[in-house]
């Protein structure tokens, strides 16, 4: 189980802060598809994903327990 | 008296206490960045702003632009502040203070920092217009991060 | 409430009041640059700063660096404040504050602002070493005055 | 007549902060002429002279009444 925290467009879209996923030890890459296939979400391909907060690559594996979130392009300042 | 640098705030921010945190006996220059809310872009008309932030990350990210300008520009002192939560037209969303023995160090870094803010510091904004609303995505109007895979890779190696 | 951009004055700085002099609903960025009395400059060790200005011209000088500002970027606001007097370690010596609808100008126009400032406007600093006191002509370690001509002579036809 | 402020190093050398001297009617570089040879303050060459709180160049004329100051190399900010 990977709980998946959500902000801005990607939590109004969801209607929630955070989403759970029946999966371990997946690939980013592999997370991302999912959450394309299973939400739909329009900002999935621009959004970069964070484990733990910090920056993850298509490769990195998120382990159960990880603390996963959704960044989508970043507007501050 | 505990100070944090880098800090995502939900009340006002006092810009004379972020100076303060930067003064150095050694430094001759502080260079502040002070980012208010606009009410004009474009042709559109402003009502408030709401900023929405990954605080813990947000934070993390702000320290390691700090580290990343300590180690570009020796001698600096850096402090930031975000602010987050709604935002009326004048009000002060970010302060970025840089103090370094020498004035050309302190711009350019302060105009680093602002920089990779926008590039890598999750926070978000949501502009209320007269006719509209929209979360802002991507205002560099660049494609998405630009470069900064080199540093989400260091990142993820610490 | 008639507010002075640009000033020579003998008591401390108020920083958030010079700023308060820049901000406009239009400007999403104000940079700010603070001179501060550092204590070490090469190998020696200020105890305290002498300056002096010749009043009325350094703060017509001062004014027309604001109006060389606005000519060179657009849509900015621009105020000075300079402190005269005797100034410890730490103390602030100048502000400038430059607002602007986009933050590159407004860095850009502050940086400009310190480098004419140490041009034209008619202030002397004399420092009080350890071992000494001089007062500090030169600074900018350049020929007298360099590329100021054009604009003096824009002065005298004024 | 033409009163002649000072400031910084050249006032502390005239051990005052204003001179006097009969001339009127001179151009920028025949008052600073003057004052080498008068005062033989060590500034003058790399000195500027203001008129009527404007850097003046060597050819302007200074009138009597006009308010006229050495600036020695500045060093504010």
């Amino acid at each position: 189980m990977i709980e998946i925290l959500l902000f801005a467009q990607l939590q109004e879209e969801a209607g929630t802060d955070n989403i759970t996923m029946d999966l371990s030890n997946v690939t980013v890459k592999k997370l991302k598809e999912q959450l394309q296939n299973t939400y739909g979400f329009q900002q999935i391909k621009e959004s970069m994903i964070a484990v733990n907060e910090s920056y993850a690559l298509d490769d990195d594996i998120i382990k159960a327990g990880d603390t996963v979130a959704i960044i989508p392009p970043v507007s501050g300042g | 008296m505990e100070q944090k640098l880098f800090e995502i705030v939900e009340e006002p921010i006092a810009i004379e206490l972020i100076i303060k945190k930067v003064e150095d006996r050694n430094a001759g220059a502080i260079t502040t960045f002070i980012g208010t809310v606009r009410e004009l872009t474009a042709e559109k008309r402003t009502i408030y702003l709401e900023y929405q932030a990954y605080k813990p990350m947000a934070e993390k990210m702000l320290a390691k632009i700090g580290e990343e300008i300590i180690q570009k520009w020796e001698g600096t002192k850096v402090a930031i502040t975000h602010r987050i939560g709604s935002l009326d037209i004048l009000e002060v969303a970010v302060v970025i203070a840089v103090s370094s023995p020498h004035r050309k160090a302190a711009y350019q870094a302060n105009e680093y920092a602002i920089e990779r803010i926008k590039q890598i510091v999750p926070i978000w904004k949501k502009e209320q217009w007269d006719d509209g609303e929209a979360w802002i995505g991507d205002q560099l109007e660049n494609v998405r991060y630009p470069n900064a895979k080199p540093d989400i890779k260091d990142e993820t190696n610490d």
